[in-house]
């Protein structure tokens, strides 16, 4: 119809059995515009994107492309009318290398032979062009998540699309990362290619978008021209309620004489002698770059990679956990960084994910009792917020937050002493980041409970650490106390391996 | 939730009442079949392969494959009949050494697949191959009899109107949907089936639950064995030659996803008695051997596609 | 059944030098060794090679043609005096067979007229059929009239050539053989005793007056045999009620011997497996010592002959 | 990325060493082994699991199964017999037919993988089943033989030393290989059994992959039906019985994931020379079948538990 908008989303409505994750929602992007979309966690964002590429068939509505009119689309559909789409999951094939998943579903060929070399050529281009050093033949397995990350980004860009769509394309990037790749949307821009932009991360929302569209719970809720909106409100419509501060205070519970973990040149996994202490009722900072190491450090900690040499000391004791099971057991969770494949059991329910670490404890001759199984899962559910119909829900129902949520809910249910997050908010809204922030403060400061905390989020990590620990390409290049947090200092330690 | 476990009785059902089906369709070509007696006679027909179905059911939860329990039901029957007619070993003592070395080809299984990290498919097969191959060395290709009067007891003997393989059956349907719902292991089996990784993040001994689930198929395929052994009064040297298919095709016909984590125990349930009816009532109807293999491929197709052609809808 | 003596041949106890204790290379295959019969009369064959101290291998196809003919293939690269094959088709192995006969050696076939061989040892799976047939048709006539029809069920294998024959000489045996006394009810599969058990469960529920099983062998005797002791009992099997089939193994005889059982008769060959081995071996040492078996002779026939309760005791001696 | 490259050529020669072993050992064992003639009688003997490998290669990379190669094989034996027989069809009319047959089947597999979305464990199985049933209806359990004499050419004849079913063998290996490596649609295969989503979203028709992979399959299946018919020069209600089982062997052994998205050509043809070699060489050896079933069981596991080991080691 009209062509003031190159794509239009009208009265999308999608059920799943017992959800409805879309109500009647209605979407218009205009020419060369960022749109940003912004939702709590579950708001149904994923989704509505989703119904662009086919990957989500809508229940009803219309999808007007360029004033063509679909009912549904396929992927073929989208890339034949120029729609590129970066998913919040990772879509990439770990067996193929950068180049042919750059290149996934249409190859550079001649009649029915692909032409490798070409394609490996004009990869290292796109990759040269976001700033980043990714060797085209690497298979994608061999690349960390960032950079898997950044071969999504190249091959949306890659398309030549008219309409690209990002949703939270800068969750697992460091801020090095989301700069170059702030400069290639950016670019895109003024070549007229119009953009839709899923991010928590406001601020990003407010440097590069020209409109936001807010949903909230599956519904339209308003859309507003960024430069005359302001936080409060945009936070206000979102969650449906005022939030005024984004790190919840802390009373200094720190008990300086009382190490709680301590490692000793602790090398493997890729990290070489890691020391480090952290102190019982402490909120330790884990911070670097991609591929920095950290993660390989929590898994070596949690006993699900073992350590090479070197010490770790667990309230006095020498440990050398050999499973994650010894781990739970000493009283050490991790809550891991990729929650779909290694954090929540997408195909059993909440009540089963929240109780799985637990059933063994709670058995009697190892017959479960249902009654505290009911009971323990409630319990963590009103505990932390879990947006669900039933405990009996499975958790691929739910949204990306949400499962979130009940794997926090599994470990505080779990009881342990020590708890790792890696990367606790990636792609949460901010009402349940800081719902999440309140629930670590009570974690150290009245349950007596200790946390390392991973976060590519320069922001979260100052404003959540009472210490910060600085790694670099598995080495450790700093240790900063609170008062020495400056986004620079960190940076510099970030990257201290890499300036060598 | 209301809507979720009404569809999920229906989808139960669903196999259920295929099975109703296929009785009354035979019933109308022979009413003999819907006696008392024939139904009893059926259901000691599948007992074999209800038996090794509960182990088989558990070990597919784990996204994993049997392709042993042939083999062990084989070797079982030589070692058990071996033990009796050329050692003299008391039968109870027999049945017990049986079943122990079953459930330790299990525990092989179970090594090979946890420890080494062979695909299940693989590691299976070669056992099935090996196992094979050894209980025809042990008995040399010949049949083995002349057990105990007592033997025929578990295969053939009668509880009142009732086959004893039939009870047998359904107490290892019992156990089987004990271990599921209400002990943490059965929890595990789920778990571990629908994403390792992330279990054993959960503190799950996952190498623990797969030599648990292994040990298991070999322990209940062992005793359909030693049933099998009973009930032919005769060890043979390829008793159980194609029956992990049979048992397959039980545990996947009652709604158990082959990719894991997924599947009920009153699903297998109907999915052997489908099996038993359709031997059964096709023998009744006089069909020709091949066009029941025709049938019989034709039946799973539909049973399965309509299963995926539900789920695939409800995904959408 | 199990390995070839390769070193065992040196040095056994052949004194003479006669030209007769020459020592042969053999390979044999054989359609299927995890049945019961034939691993039973291969265990009495490998007795008497041993003790002959000739080198030999004896292998299965698992009855596969394919597999046959490659076996055959090696049996003729590691250099065989003589090979016998008991073919799974045996128009598929008559390319290899000439092959080897080119090759020099001496070929034999057990059960099949073949063309590329030295000699056949020739089985007619119909006219064995046709012996059931005629054996059940006593059974049948000695008991039942026009009136009272005998139930017959025919237990065969269709999947296999010479299973199929011969359960179609059964019903043309039956036919030749009985007057209108009887009936075929149902025609099941039981290779395997397992089978043949559930099948005849079936049938017996489906006619509870089925009372002649007749079958193409071993397993169809032992399953149908153990389903009617289910039914009846032990000792409590009507006179009228019986078992016919063929393929001689201990625990057939033992069943026919028992007399309280279900097996009423068994069409068997030379007697004993023991019997059945020594015939065999005389073929290879005809064979093998130039004997040409031409024009008519080029099939010798196997004898066939019913065992009964009247001469079990003598076979089973040789078992 | 040159390490990868040291690493990958290591592990393709760990397979290809495995087969060196075995010839040394069994020509030490029988110096005939080694003879220019038995090498290519060897070859002979492994053309038509080789042959029908490429296909079944093409399935375990899409991270599926193929079970119902085996019945193809009978099916297309069957077919082509009675085409040429009772039909009297010319003979390379004959093959055509039986080939498009076979490719159908595929296609059917592919329907009920992809479009109906059985698991293709179940659905080729079922395959399996119905078309045993079909072939033995078909030719009533009755050997089918007098075709053309040129027919044998393509199982017996030579070109120069060199049997014609060894160059069909080599000629679709060469095909498989530039297929999976030069084909667009090759690296698809890799891509869909690698992350089926992330394929579907690239755009990649993943539907239609299915359908071409397992008509492929059905194809390569066909072909070696009709070596395997020219070879016994007699159709048989029961010709491929078990084949299956004996190329997914010959590929898994080769390297080839059963997880899908991993495996080369290269590994697939020393899989298929290692099973030919044992088959071969334990009867020159004078090995008991049954020992034979063992040793093989043994070799499967070692072979792909040393794979495993070498990965898991790599992973950490
Ligand atoms: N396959 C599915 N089956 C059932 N419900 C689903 C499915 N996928 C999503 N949902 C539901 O749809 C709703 C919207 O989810 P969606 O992933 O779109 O949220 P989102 O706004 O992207 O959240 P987040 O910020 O956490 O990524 C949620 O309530 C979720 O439970
Ligand atoms: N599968 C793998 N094979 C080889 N090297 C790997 C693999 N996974 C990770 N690495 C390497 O290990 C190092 C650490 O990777 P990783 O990105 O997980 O660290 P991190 O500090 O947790 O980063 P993140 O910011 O993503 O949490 C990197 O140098 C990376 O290249
Ligand atoms: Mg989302
Ligand atoms: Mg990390």
């Amino acid at each position: 119809m009209s062509e003031e908008y190159v794509l239009q989303l009208q009265h999308i409505r999608k059920e799943y059995p017992g959800v409805v994750a879309l109500k009647d929602v209605t979407l218009e992007l205009k020419p060369g515009e960022i749109l940003a979309l912004i939702g709590e966690n579950g708001a149904g964002k994923s989704t509505l994107i989703k119904c662009c590429s086919g990957a989500v068939i809508p229940t009803s509505g219309k999808i007007i492309v360029n004033g063509k009119e679909f009912s549904s689309m396929t992927p073929q559909l989208a890339s034949e009318n120029g729609i590129a789409i970066i998913y919040q999951e990772f879509n990439n094939v770990k067996e193929l290398s950068a180049a042919e998943n750059l290149f996934l579903g249409r190859p550079i060929r001649k009649g029915i032979v692909i032409d490798k070399k070409a394609m490996e050529e004009e990869a290292a281009k796109a990759f040269e062009a976001l700033h980043i050093k990714i060797d085209p033949k690497a298979l994608m397995k061999n690349l960390t998540v960032g950079y898997q990350q950044m071969v999504e980004i190249a091959k949306a860009v890659q398309q030549n699309a008219k309409i690209l769509i990002m949703d939270e394309p800068s969750a697992p990037l460091t801020s090095a990362e989301v700069e170059s790749m702030f400069e290639v949307v950016e670019r895109l821009r003024k070549e007229g290619v119009s953009i839709i932009y899923i991010s928590h991360r406001l601020e990003e929302i407010y440097r590069l978008s020209d409109r936001i569209l807010v949903m909230r719970d599956g519904e339209y809720v308003k859309t507003l021209i960024t430069k005359d909106s302001e936080v409060q409100e945009l936070i206000k419509l979102m969650v449906g309620r005022e939030l005024t501060q984004s790190y919840p205070p802390r009373k200094d519970c720190v008990k300086k004489d009382e190490v709680v973990l301590e490692l000793q040149n602790v090398t493997g996994n890729g990290d070489t002698d890691i020391s480090l202490k952290i102190h019982k009722g402490e909120i330790l900072g884990l911070g670097g770059l991609v591929g920095a190491g950290r993660t390989e450090l929590a898994e070596m900690i949690f006993g699900a990679v073992r350590k090479k040499s070197g010490k770790m000391i667990f309230n006095g004791k020498e440990i050398d956990p050999k499973s994650p099971r010894e781990a739970i057991n000493l009283g050490i969770a991790l809550v891991p960084e990729d929650r779909k494949r290694h954090g929540a059991m997408l195909g059993i329910s909440i009540k089963n994910n929240i109780n799985m670490p637990i059933y063994e404890r709670n058995s009697k001759l190892s017959v479960i009792n249902n009654k505290q199984e009911q009971e323990i899962a409630e319990k963590y559910r009103e505990n932390m917020a879990i947006k669900t119909p039933s405990l009996n829900q499975l958790v691929k129902n739910l949204s990306g937050g949400n499962q979130q949520k009940v794997i926090l809910g599994r470990w505080m249910a779990a009881d342990s002493e020590l708890i790792i997050f890696d990367e606790p908010t990636r792609g949460i809204d901010v009402g349940a980041k800081y719902e999440i922030y309140k629930l670590m403060n009570d974690l150290v400061e009245n349950q007596g409970k200790t946390i390392l905390m991973i976060s590519s989020e320069m922001e979260e990590l100052m404003g959540m650490s009472d210490r910060i620990v600085v790694l670099s390409e598995g080495n450790m290049t700093g240790e900063l106390s609170k008062e020495e947090f400056t986004q620079e200092v960190i940076m510099t330690y970030a990257s201290a391996a890499r300036d060598k | 939730m209301k809507e979720n476990k009404v569809s999920r009785v229906l989808k139960d059902q669903a196999i259920w009442l295929v099975f109703i089906v296929l009785v009354i369709a035979f019933t109308i070509a022979n009413p003999r079949f819907i006696t008392m007696n024939n139904l009893l006679i059926m259901l000691r027909q599948v007992a074999v392969w209800g038996i090794a179905s509960v182990g088989m059911m558990f070990v597919i939860l784990l996204g994993d494959i049997d392709l042993g329990t042939g083999s062990v039901i084989t070797f079982v029957n030589i070692l058990c009949a071996k033990l009796m007619v050329e050692f003299g070993v008391n039968m109870y003592l027999a049945v017990l050494i049986s079943l122990l070395a079953s459930t330790l080809i299990g525990l092989l299984n179970g090594f090979m697949v946890a420890t080494i990290g062979i695909p299940a498919l693989i590691a299976t097969f070669a056992t099935q191959t090996a196992f094979s191959g050894i209980a025809l060395i042990m008995c040399n290709g010949q049949p083995i009899n002349g057990f105990p009067e007592k033997f025929s007891v578990f295969g053939a003997g009668w509880v009142g109107p009732v086959p004893i393989p039939v009870i047998i059956m359904i107490i290892c349907f019992i156990i089987g949907a004990f271990i599921l719902n209400k002990t943490y292991f059965g929890r595990y089996f789920y778990a571990v089936g629908g994403n390792i990784e992330a279990a054993r993040l959960s503190g799950i001994r996952t190498g623990r639950v797969k030599y648990l689930v292994f040990a298991l198929s070999g322990f209940f395929a062992g005793l359909a064995g030693i049933v099998l052994l009973s009930r032919t009064n005769s060890g043979m040297g390829n008793a159980g030659l194609g029956y992990e298919f049979k048992v397959i095709t039980c545990v996947v016909l009652g709604g158990v996803s082959v990719a894991g984590g997924s599947g009920r125990m009153s699903g297998v349930v109907a999915g052997t008695f489908i099996i038993g009816a359709l031997n059964n009532g096709m023998v009744l109807m006089n069909i020709n051997t091949w066009i029941q293999d025709i049938v019989l491929g034709i039946v799973l197709v539909l049973a399965v596609g309509f299963d995926c052609i539900q789920k695939k809808r409800q995904a959408n | 059944v199990g390995c070839g003596s390769k070193d065992g041949g040196s040095d056994s106890k052949s004194e003479s030098g006669d030209s007769k204790d020459k020592k042969y290379k053999v390979g044999i295959t054989i359609q299927s060794l995890s049945n019961a019969y034939w691993a039973g009369v291969m265990g009495k064959l490998e007795e008497q090679l041993k003790d002959k101290g000739w080198d030999y291998t004896l292998i299965d196809c698992e009855d596969n043609s394919a597999t046959q003919v490659s076996q055959i293939e090696n049996f003729i690269t590691s250099g065989c005096d003589l090979i016998m094959v008991h073919p799974s088709d045996a128009k598929a192995v008559e390319n290899i067979c000439k092959e080897a006969l080119d090759a020099d050696i001496k070929v034999m076939c057990w059960d099949d007229p073949m063309e590329n061989t030295t000699a056949n040892w020739v089985l007619d799976n119909t006219e064995l059929g046709k012996e059931i047939g005629k054996t059940a048709a006593e059974f049948i006539n000695d008991k039942f009239t026009a009136d009272d029809k005998a139930q017959v069920t025919v237990i065969g294998y269709p999947s296999t050539k010479v299973l199929k024959e011969r359960a179609d000489g059964i019903k043309e045996g039956l036919k030749e053989n009985c007057k209108d006394n009887y009936e075929v009810i149902a025609e099941v599969d039981g290779l395997e005793a397992p089978e043949a058990q559930s099948n005849v469960e079936s049938v017996l529920s489906a006619h509870p007056d089925a009372n002649v099983f007749v079958g193409v062998g071993a397993g169809a005797m032992i399953g149908s045999n153990e389903a009617l002791l289910q039914k009846y009992g032990k000792g409590k099997i009507p006179e009228n009620v019986g078992v016919i089939t063929t393929d001689v193994t201990e625990q057939q005889l033992n069943s026919l011997k028992a007399g309280n059982e279900a097996v009423r008769s068994i069409v068997g060959f030379e007697g004993s497996n023991e019997d059945t081995a020594k015939a065999c071996m005389e073929m290879y040492e005809r064979i093998l010592s130039g004997e040409k078996f031409e024009g008519d002779d080029h099939n010798v026939f196997r004898t066939i002959k019913p065992i009964t309760t009247d001469n079990i005791d003598e076979i089973l001696k040789g078992m």
